[in-house]
């Protein structure tokens, strides 16, 4: 890449400075995280993974139970908003007029910008009553669960979804419906025939990155969801840990741990690693949904 | 086109000279060597009566004091060790253990004033008459062995205990209450609460509710703290008194730590917090002032 | 001659957003069974809003609203409770650029009668067939059937379109002209099927090329501009509107701008 | 032939209307859902602004915003946490801007080869998934330990920046990739450099761009408390930072993450929820700040 380039003015210098500058920033990024966590790699190996116990008086740093918590959440989240920010963005682009589309994406792009803390207030204040009250009758202990945390977050990353199925919609050239309406398709027809079927990579897309979000969400989980340590489930399949409470990955990094391990090198590298893991999760699952898109537009019919 | 290249000429001296203030500032002294500004991290509880205190410094002498509660006393403690601010807020005495954690610091224990930890459970608990609790009790409940308020004369309800985050002086107190050390503590995993506050709120809305709690936030109405009952088969409430005396066995000195002697601002802010003004503050916040134990 | 095909009635198009001005003065017009009827004019004249008023596709027209009626078939189409969509299966519609579903020839084909249900599934395979023979189409593509449909030619594509429309069944045809994206070539191909297609479907097409207009056309429908709305300035056979040239200004400055045409061949 | 061609349709006529029958069901159930899901999400960000305005506004005056905390939180008002916030977006804003205007002139001028262009757009969307709270802990290791700043407003600052880089730099791609292919053919012919088209047909073309992704990423950053929590914030005490290392802001959300958590007096409640609403506020102020040129390009994009 660097052959025969040479910058030809100040501003095309300054670019490609600062492009570098964000490259190197972000690289410098990752490998801090991995330098900062060798420690725990080497004491823990593949146990920080599968290791489901996680007690730092005694030094043991299993992270399973945390991975596991955080990708339940995420799950759940996604339950959640998947249909109703894919379902409102079928309103939106293919029933109401152009002119709502606006109003209303702006309106559900405001939900994005609530901040995730006054979230995690509403979430102690109103939700986990509410979550506590309805499980009533499962005898729940109390009501920060992942339930509470999931439909929270789900919550949360309802615009996401939204407003990337928006987009992932909206591609789907006006022609193409227009072209099915005119063989006598209903709009509904339409939107099964035409607009979901090409949009699906994009929805697809559009629901993992928001998973992403999900995972690396803190505040407002942290403070709905227990903080529980070694919450394994004892069957992997039960619906029951749903209802009691967890730790996520994010919620281990947002708590009071971190101070303890400021200044104990194991420990630190450990809460490090799990942040690692963390960055890892999410950015497998964003370059997922990167690849899914990419590739399905090969297949896909252009213009 | 004319204004975009201003624009762009604008931007860049901008941020040029902010990359030059950024540089002379990282190049210039530290402030604690300038003693500009007095830091003071850690307990939560502490810091009510400490952060006020800051207040009516800064209005009196217009020093910068800066407050913070990142990871409660064992946060405080460990700032202050890495040199990181000039008072420690904690909640618990210092142990053995945090002084080796932190050989370069010459920690120093400033007493301000007295809690205690009370063990508190919600108001269907306490209706149904649950009011004291034995040391044995409470092992057996935070090692899993009773799980249910029947074992303790209360209902047929699940107990939801909210352990205190590991690193507050709160779950420490309660922790060499329960086992003579922390070393002792045996591993175990519950639902976990931070702050006074989220302890209170999570407590009272949750039936068979159990916590530590320190004890001026225990106020009666919606969380309730509970008698502990000695070997001898006293009944000891967390009264003013029982504390003052150290016959509530959680009671626990609030202290603020220094490096070495209080020196300069540190000195003075601690004077201030000795003084009538200071010990006031500490009772409004619900604790017992350094006169009322002498009692 | 029996009742017309289309009834046009004060049909009016008018704009809901902005001055609110009308796109196509009240137009009055009927359009017989059997025929291909043209519409000709100048480009921004309103000639597709109109051919979409036809099946109500100009419903889906953001900021347009249409007065008047449409009778089709002596069923009033925006009055009446008339279903849209199911009109819109009788009336078939051809666009300018040829828009292919991103699946295979078959499919495209059968895109209408599969969702729609028009037929059970045993006689797809013939409807494709014939749909398909119809469009001239049927020998280039019958041993590619599942191959995507992409890759045809634009002059196979449109062919393409005209057979997934007639797969429906539909009598009658609308055509937005269809041939200008295409090479002569491929234009001679669909001109054919008009007239091929004359026999059997009902046709109305807009078209920018007055030879074309000239070959396919029974009769034909002049929109012009007119105090800056598309108005209906004349109709008949192409000859009829020659005669008109000295009367009518916009149709002597329109035939100005195109080439010029032997009336007598 | 025409009847043999019609059959198909006009023969199972009973059966025909059944499907049609059927598909107007689904047509109607489907609009109730998609409507139904529009509603419930319109209705949850109105049910949250408004719980949040009922609590809040009480607390609202003048005095409140320009006050200072006192009584830890119980009285007072909340001046220097807006004022941290607001300096936490200025500079998150200044490092930001030279960064997206960088990455976003390589990505879609200085780029030729495809596959390169794809690669910032990987980076700017992986970018875009990190954590928040992974930039808070990058951010300690980095600012906190590695540079000695202790915290530090810059240190918030530039982690919020970059935080919002995909955004704002995405924003501005879409822009520029929008100006039309004609006005910079033009430009070239007559003879103007690369860096002359730049600046005098491709920025002012979609600067607005800049600052509609701008605003839209700092209406994110303002709610943020996770990358500040440990490297630019702290509880009280803090006025306008005058240099660098050891000088960190108050700021509006980690206010009120700590007095959710800490809040003795129940006339801190009424301050918390004031304190919400002001950061709520703010953060629409600004995406509402990005809807005409939003708006706009909508309009432009419809009529293409």
């Amino acid at each position: 890449m660097k052959t025969r380039y040479s910058p030809r003015s100040y501003i095309e210098l300054w670019s490609w400075l600062f492009a570098a500058l964000t490259l190197f920033v972000l690289l410098a990024g990752a490998v801090l995280l991995l330098k900062d966590s060798v420690l725990v790699w080497k004491h823990e190996g593949t146990e920080i993974l599968t290791g489901k116990e996680w007690f730092y008086r005694s030094e043991t740093f299993g992270a399973a139970a945390m991975i596991y918590g955080t990708l339940i959440v995420a799950v759940l989240a996604l339950l959640i908003a998947a249909p109703l920010g894919i379902g409102a963005a079928i309103c939106t682009v293919e029933y109401l007029p152009a002119r709502w589309r606006m109003v209303i994406k702006t309106m559900i792009e405001m939900l994005a910008g609530i901040p995730s803390v006054v979230y995690g207030l509403l979430g102690i204040l109103i939700l986990r009553n509410w979550i506590y009250q309805l499980f009533e009758d499962f005898e729940i202990l109390s009501g920060d669960t992942l339930l509470t945390a999931g439909i929270l977050l789900g919550v949360m990353i309802l615009p996401t979804v939204m407003t990337l199925a928006d987009d992932a919609l909206s591609g789907v050239a006006r022609a193409q419906r227009i072209a099915a309406r005119g063989l006598g398709l209903n709009a509904t027809d339409t939107i099964f025939s035409v607009s979901l079927p090409q949009a699906l990579p994009g929805l697809i897309a559009a629901l993992l990155l928001a998973l992403g979000r999900a995972m690396g969400e803190t505040i407002a989980v942290f403070l709905v969801i227990g903080r529980q340590d070694n919450q394994w489930p004892g069957e992997l399949f039960s619906l029951r840990p749903l209802v009691e409470s967890g730790q996520t990955l994010s919620s281990k990094l947002g708590g009071a741990e971190i101070n303890i391990a400021y200044g104990q090198p194991l420990h630190w590298s450990a809460m490090v690693g799990l942040s690692f893991l963390l960055l890892l999760l999410v950015v497998g699952l964003t370059l997922l949904g990167l690849w899914i898109r990419e590739h399905s537009k090969h297949t896909s019919y252009d213009k | 086109m004319k204004r975009t290249t201003v624009f762009l000429n604008i931007f860049l001296n901008v941020f040029l000279s902010s990359l030059l203030v950024l540089l002379l500032h990282s190049c210039g002294d530290a402030p604690s060597q300038q003693g500009q500004v007095l830091k003071i991290n850690g307990s939560t509880t502490v810091n009510l009566a400490v952060a006020e205190a800051a207040e009516v410094m800064r209005q009196q002498t217009g020093k910068t004091i800066h407050v913070d509660t990142q990871g409660g006393s064992s946060g405080g403690i460990s700032m202050l060790g890495e040199g990181l601010v000039h008072l420690g807020m904690s909640s618990k005495p210092l142990t053995q253990k945090d002084r080796e954690a932190f050989p370069q610091c010459d920690f120093h224990q400033i007493h301000i004033g007295d809690d205690a930890v009370a063990l508190i459970v919600s108001k269907d608990i306490w209706q149904a008459g649950v009011r004291s609790i034995t040391k044995r009790e409470m092992q057996a409940i935070y090692e899993g062995r009773i799980k249910n308020w029947q074992k303790l004369g209360g209902p047929d309800q699940r107990i939801a205990f909210f352990n205190k985050e590991p690193g507050r002086g709160t779950w420490e107190v309660f922790a060499k209450w329960l086992y003579g050390s922390i070393d002792a503590v045996p591993q175990v995993s519950f639902p976990e609460v931070g702050g006074n506050e989220e302890t209170r709120n999570k407590v009272a809305s949750t039936r068979g509710a159990l916590s530590q709690l320190s004890s001026s936030w225990a106020d009666s109405k919606t969380v309730f703290p509970l008698s502990i009952e000695n070997d001898a088969g006293e009944i000891i409430r967390a009264s003013a008194e029982n504390i003052a005396s150290y016959r509530y066995p959680m009671s626990r000195p609030l202290y603020l730590l220094s490096d070495g002697e209080p020196q300069g601002d540190v000195k003075e802010f601690v004077s201030f917090m000795f003084s009538d003004k200071g010990q006031n503050l500490v009772r409004k916040h619900g604790y017992l002032a350094l006169a009322d134990l002498s009692k | 001659m029996s009742q017309p095909l289309f009834q046009i009635r004060d049909l009016e198009i008018l704009q809901t957003t902005g001055d609110k001005k009308s796109l196509l003065a009240p137009l009055n017009l009927e359009i017989q069974k059997q025929e291909v009827f043209g519409v000709i004019g100048p480009s921004g004249a309103g000639k597709s809003s109109f051919l979409k008023c036809l099946n109500r596709l100009i419903d889906l027209s953001a900021g347009l609203s249409v007065r008047g009626d449409i009778k089709f078939e002596g069923q009033s189409i925006y009055q009446g409770s008339i279903d849209a969509d199911t009109l819109r299966v009788q009336i078939g519609m051809l666009f300018q650029q040829p828009v292919i579903f991103p699946k295979s020839i078959l499919a495209n084909v059968l895109f209408a009668v599969k969702h729609l249900a028009l037929a059970p599934k045993s006689e797809w395979h013939d409807i494709a067939q014939r749909a398909l023979t119809q469009a001239a189409l049927w020998d280039e593509v019958k041993d590619r059937l599942s191959q995507p449909a992409q890759q045809l030619s634009v002059g196979q594509q449109q062919r393409l379109c005209l057979a997934r429309t007639l797969a429906t069944g539909c009598e009658v045809l609308l055509m937005d002209e269809p041939t200008s994206a295409l090479d002569p070539n491929s234009t001679e191909a669909i001109e054919q099927l008009i007239l091929e297609l004359k026999q059997t479907h009902s046709i109305v097409i807009v078209t920018h090329n007055i030879n074309q207009a000239q070959r396919v056309c029974d009769r034909l429908g002049f929109i012009g501009l007119r105090d800056g709305m598309g108005t209906l300035l004349a109709q008949g056979t192409l000859r009829e509107l020659m005669t008109q040239r000295e009367n009518v200004a916009e149709i002597d400055a329109y035939l100005r701008t195109t080439e010029s045409i032997r009336l007598d061949t | 032939m025409t009847n043999r061609e019609k059959s198909h349709t006009k023969n199972p006529s009973k059966s025909d209307s059944k499907s049609r029958r059927k598909r107007r069901l689904i047509h109607e159930l489907m609009r109730l859902f998609t409507g139904f899901c529009v509603l419930l999400s319109c209705c949850l960000l109105l049910g949250i602004v408004s719980f949040i305005v009922i609590r809040g506004l009480g607390a609202l005056s003048v005095d409140f915003l320009t006050g200072v905390m006192a009584e830890v939180g119980a009285s007072g008002g909340i001046l220097y946490q807006l004022l941290g916030t607001l300096l936490l977006l200025l500079t998150a804003a200044v490092v930001v801007i030279p960064l997206a205007l960088g990455c976003a002139l390589v990505q879609s001028v200085f780029l030729t080869r495809e596959a390169h262009r794809r690669n910032i757009t990987l980076v700017l969307y992986l970018l875009n998934g990190v954590p928040s709270i992974v930039f808070g802990i990058v951010g300690m290791i980095v600012f906190v330990q590695w540079f000695g700043w202790g915290k530090s407003w810059l240190a918030g600052g530039i982690l919020l920046g970059l935080m919002i880089l995909p955004t704002v730099c995405v924003t501005l791609i879409e822009r520029i990739q929008a100006v039309p292919k004609k006005y910079i053919e033009a430009a070239r012919g007559l003879g103007l450099s690369r860096a002359q088209t730049i600046r005098s047909v491709i920025l002012p073309q979609s600067i607005g761009g800049l600052f509609t992704g701008l605003l839209l990423g700092l209406a994110r950053a303002a709610g943020e408390t996770a990358p500040i929590m440990f490297t630019a914030t702290i509880f009280s005490g803090a006025t306008l930072p005058s240099g660098v290392k050891e000088s960190p802001v108050l700021s509006l959300p980690y206010h009120i993450f700590i007095l959710a958590q800490d809040s003795y007096d129940p006339a801190t409640k009424a301050k918390l929820w004031g304190s919400a609403l002001v950061l709520i506020f703010l953060v629409f102020l600004l995406s509402l700040l990005a809807l005409p040129a939003r708006l706009r390009i909508h309009e432009e994009a419809n009529h293409l």
